[in-house]
């Protein structure tokens, strides 16, 4: 069990990611705690594809007969930390324009559409 | 947005350096870490340090305005979708890596194995690093230039002024 | 502050949050660090990057060559996300 | 025959019911044509009578969409002060949604 | 030709994307062709869609490997008969949904070019309506998990940009924020059940992971993530919270393509149900599971629609509402999908129902969005209590109104009919009491409606709408091309149901197909 401490943290960084999403009112901090989830799936993809005293796969003046960790998770968490980038500054600017229009980023006080 | 005269100093001798690395990142993205993505966002770093050292519309005149930069990404894409419709032209499936082992620009064979790395091989995959390069640097861009937009910016006489003057706005300031 | 308008009370969402890592930990119980369960489709971009794209940088093989669609699709997200706060950011019409 | 759409137990044609309610339309306007005109236009009696009151302005007499099946919310009061309150336009509140569905998906689904 | 039609799977993708890319040169050069360019490409992405549903249903399910040399198969033989290329599986299902997507963008955009004339930021717009369609079409025809993951994104994205497009008091903005974050957690979730699946089986591809399932605790966490993310996506209660408060505030005509956006999840969640998991599931409780959120998502949207005030609220909780008509068909299904004489008896009709509800949904839920949007634009009060006497002056409008209004209450001989009867006989066979709910809430559905026409169109000419004049031509020609569809597909329902329907339900049902078209012989 404590080989597999990675995949543990994973799952507290997920529990603390959600905790902010659900307990925090500012939405800045909300995104943040998005950013942690995105972060902590990031880690998980990287996780799955660790062996054994593998280096990166990447062969140029790669040593002699040295296993190589798995590379397709590699590249989807590079595709995921794009999407991820893309995500923020959508969000963060949507957050901007309601600062400028309520005057507020407190998700509390942020809910003219309800019901 | 205050800069003093080391920030801007520092930042003229680093900006430069910080492109080339960029674009190196960029090159050899098929032969060593990095690649389009990495490299883009490194010259991107480059763009928001001259905006961190000169003020935004000082950088807005002599720079480019962000309209630019969003031609900048286009053509980018284009490039990147061009390159993979032109595999459909020659007779193959969408992306397909004709360049690859044709002997031409980029074009040199590789045999399994361990190398030193040739910069000249993987066909079209250094092009579509190029594409991508072009257009992570073009988005990251104009998402810094309107966030910068969106700001409410001090002028030069108030970053300039005397120490207490901005303690006092400091206080009065407070959010709501 | 003002009291919150949330209709769940703090507690209940602790224990939530406390539920839900409990289930996510159970990756940690079914899968083994460093020691992949089956390395098939790995193994073979490893074995044939070079050959088939020529690329030293196995990474840099899958990402714009074996996927590459999906690093097209990556760049739309980028761009969609740039014409979102141009959009956001756009100065009204007079 | 063409149009019949199986239902497992029955079918559904668009056509054959077109066509009845085509048949009992005409025999309505039939039966309507039969009746007695005494409409004229232009007369007293095209005005409406509210036992002698004057006629409000016209934007008085359409009942607004907000006036409709009061009733009925009504009558329901305690399952819509319930259910309304649920809508609280909180982001976080969403997400605990999220949150309790995964959770109790995955009891329902390992326990069963 | 040959070119063309060897390679729609991709020209599907790169047409819209290609269209994306040029708008913003467009626009600063060239801003006057900007509305016929964008016009051209919806319709050439358009009939890419049509014409691939069109190969589909004629020479079966359509397997394109992106990258591949030309004459290597989907899984080459020197890998041992894994694909490891991208790979876009269209079959029936598939198909199905292009074809709805296909048809709604194209009579939106026609919409909003006239709609949106006088706005700001066009270029901008335009750009993200192509890449949303472009997303939607990718969810539906992809093949790979990861794919299907970033098309997801796509599609989450710039839908939420576009619901921010009218700034005005900062109120759709906070409406896009809502949607985007609960889509960013429900994205991520995806992405890490892809991760859960990957660890186990080494591959991304549905097939490939298909053929290797077994029941193991990680795959029922997958899988529970799965349902989850993807039912908030489709906007199912009780994670329907921000749907409505999304679609209030969009723009008339991307709400209408939000529809079939939202449905793109559906999509997801039917093909990891029945294409992914299902030989190895037990098919009654999950299939109980989407029952119940079926039924839930009936009740609470029809009974949260009634009392609404606002317009356009009202029919996006209509759109939560109808979305667990869907479910309930599709749920009976899968319910009884181990037990292959209920699914001869009613099992596939129920399918059959719940999806032909899907495009039935996307094209009356249209027409309504469209119309109201119509409504907006002339008058532009969103209040229902404002609202009134625009019969006089908006003839064609209440037409359209109509006939959407009548379609999505189930009355005869419109397309709402023929599907709910489908699923209101084969569910009644599973079990009577679903049945009755079912019918009950079409009843409501029908009240509510009442009264927006009632309110909306309904009694004397208003003062403050003397005015009022009819739309545009070209908005009434997006409304005409969607009421075409929605009168047709009434009047034939056999034919439509025959043609593309069935073949979308049997794509879901024979699991081994699927398997087999993309892997061949190697099982």
């Amino acid at each position: 069990m404590i080989a597999n401490l990675p995949f543990i943290a994973i799952a507290l960084l997920i529990g603390i990611a959600f905790a902010i999403i659900l307990l925090k009112k500012n939405m800045i901090k909300m995104v943040m705690g998005l950013g942690i989830l995105e972060s902590a799936v990031n880690l998980f993809l990287i996780t799955i594809g660790y062996r054994e005293d593998g280096i990166a796969p990447i062969f140029t003046n790669a040593p002699e007969g040295v296993n190589m960790v798995l590379p397709t998770v590699q590249a989807l968490t590079l595709t995921n930390i794009v999407i991820g980038v893309a995500g923020t500054a959508l969000m963060i600017s949507m957050i901007m324009v309601i600062y400028k229009k309520y005057g507020t980023i407190n998700s509390d006080k942020m809910r003219r559409l309800k019901e | 947005m205050t800069s003093g005269l080391i920030v801007r100093t520092a930042g003229r001798l680093i900006v430069p350096l910080i492109f080339i690395f960029g674009f190196y990142l960029v090159a050899h993205g098929h032969l060593t870490p990095g690649g389009g993505f990495q490299g883009g966002a490194v010259i991107a770093t480059g763009v928001a340090l001259i905006l961190i050292c000169y003020y935004y519309k000082d950088s807005i005149e002599k720079f480019s305005p962000a309209k630019n930069f969003k031609l900048i990404e286009a053509s980018g894409l284009l490039l990147y979708i061009c390159t993979a419709l032109s595999a459909l032209v020659l007779g193959s499936s969408f992306l397909f890596n004709w360049l690859n082992a044709s002997g031409g620009l980029f074009g040199h064979a590789v045999t399994y194995g361990i190398n030193a790395g040739d910069l000249f091989t993987a066909g079209v995959i250094p092009v579509l690093n190029f594409a991508i390069g072009i257009e992570v640097f073009g988005a990251l861009s104009v998402v810094l230039l309107y966030m910068f937009a969106g700001l409410r910016e001090t002028t030069r006489a108030e970053d300039d002024a005397p120490a207490p003057v901005l303690l006092k706005k400091g206080k009065k300031g407070d959010r709501k | 502050m003002t009291d919150s308008t949330s209709i769940f009370p703090k507690k209940v969402v602790i224990v939530l949050v406390l539920l839900i890592t409990l289930i996510l930990l159970l990756p940690a119980a079914g899968l083994t660090f460093g020691d992949p369960a089956t390395t098939l489709t790995d193994q073979y971009y490893i074995d044939n990057s070079q050959v088939q794209t020529g690329a030293n940088n196995v990474v840099s093989a899958i990402v714009f060559d074996f996927r590459g669609f999906d690093t097209l699709g990556e760049a739309c997200v980028l761009f969609v996300a740039v014409l979102g706060v141009a959009m956001l950011f756009r100065r009204v019409r007079k | 025959m063409i149009g019949d759409l199986l239902t497992g137990y029955g079918f559904w044609n668009p056509l054959i019911w077109i066509v009845v309610m085509a048949t009992g339309l005409l025999f309505a306007w039939l039966i309507w044509r039969c009746g007695e005109s005494d409409y004229d236009k232009g007369t007293e009696q095209t005005k409406p009578y509210l036992s002698g009151n004057d006629e409000p302005p016209k934007g008085d007499v359409h009942i607004r969409g907000g006036n409709m099946y009061w009733g009925f919310t009504h009558a329901l009061k305690g399952y819509y002060d319930k259910l309304i309150p649920l809508h609280s336009g909180v982001v976080n509140d969403y997400l605990t949604w999220f949150i309790i569905g995964v959770i109790v998906i995955f009891v329902v689904v390992m326990v069963i | 030709m040959s070119l063309i039609l060897d390679n729609l799977p991709a020209l599907l993708i790169a047409v819209p994307l290609l269209g994306a890319f040029l708008i913003p040169i467009i626009g600063r050069f060239l801003p006057k062709i900007r509305d016929a360019w964008i016009i051209l490409v919806s319709f050439l992405s358009s009939m890419a869609a049509v014409l691939t549903a069109f190969t589909v249903y004629t020479k079966g399910t359509l397997v394109y490997v992106f990258g591949a040399a030309a004459g290597s198969g989907a899984a080459p033989i020197d890998s041992g008969g894994i694909p490891f290329r991208i790979i876009f599986t269209i079959d029936g299902f598939g198909a199905f949904m292009l074809l709805s997507a296909a048809i709604v963008s194209f009579a939106v955009v026609l919409y909003l070019v006239a709609s949106q004339k006088e706005r700001s930021g066009k270029s901008e717009f335009y750009a993200l309506y192509l890449l949303l369609t472009a997303g939607i079409f990718g969810m539906v025809s992809t093949g790979d998990l990861f794919n299907f993951f970033v098309f997801l994104e796509i599609n989450t994205l710039s839908g939420a940009a576009l619901v921010s497009y009218h700034r005005k008091g900062g109120i759709a903005v906070e409406g896009a924020l809502k949607y985007l974050i609960v889509n960013t957690v429900g994205g991520l979730m995806v992405l890490f059940s892809v991760g859960l699946l990957y660890a186990q089986y080494n591959s991304l591809n549905m097939a490939y992971i298909a053929s290797q399932m077994t029941l193991t605790t990680l795959n029922i966490v997958a899988l529970v993530l799965f349902i989850t993310a993807l039912a908030m996506k489709a906007g199912a209660v009780p994670f329907h919270f921000a749907t409505p408060d999304a679609y209030s505030v969009a723009p008339s005509g991307i709400t209408a393509l939000m529809v079939v956006a939202s449905q793109a999840g559906l999509y997801g969640l039917f093909r990891i149900l029945f294409t992914v998991y299902g030989g190895v599931i037990n098919t009654v409780t999950v299939g109980w599971v989407i029952i119940v959120i079926g039924i839930l998502s009936m009740v609470i949207g029809v009974t949260m629609a009634l009392p609404q005030k606002d317009i356009k609220r009202l029919l996006a909780y209509h759109a939560v509402s109808q979305t667990g008509y869907m479910l309930l068909g599709v749920g009976v299904a899968f319910a009884v999908l181990g037990d292959p004489a209920a699914t001869a008896a009613f099992g596939q009709t129920a399918m059959e129902g719940g999806l032909f509800h899907i495009i039935n949904h996307a094209l009356y839920k249209g027409l309504l969005f469209l119309a109201v949007g119509a409504v907006i634009y002339r008058t532009g009060v969103w209040s229902l209590n404002k609202l009134g006497g625009l019969g006089h002056n908006m003839k064609w409008t209440m037409v359209f109104f109509l006939i959407g209004a009548l379609a999505i209450a189930g009355i005869p001989p419109f397309n709402g009919f023929a599907s709910k009867l489908m699923i209101y006989e084969s569910v009644f066979a599973f079990n009577p009491a679903l049945s009755i709910i079912a019918m009950v809430v079409s009843i409501l559905t029908l009240a509510s409606f009442m009264k927006v026409f009632h309110s909306v169109f309904m009694g004397p000419k208003l003062p403050e709408f003397e005015n009022v004049k009819e739309v545009p031509k070209l908005m009434i020609a997006g409304m005409v091309i969607l009421t075409i569809f929605v009168i047709g597909f009434g009047l034939m329902p056999d034919l439509v149901v025959d043609s593309i329907v069935t073949p979308a339900a049997n794509a879901l049902l024979n699991q081994g197909s699927y398997i087999t078209a993309v892997l061949g012989g190697f099982l």
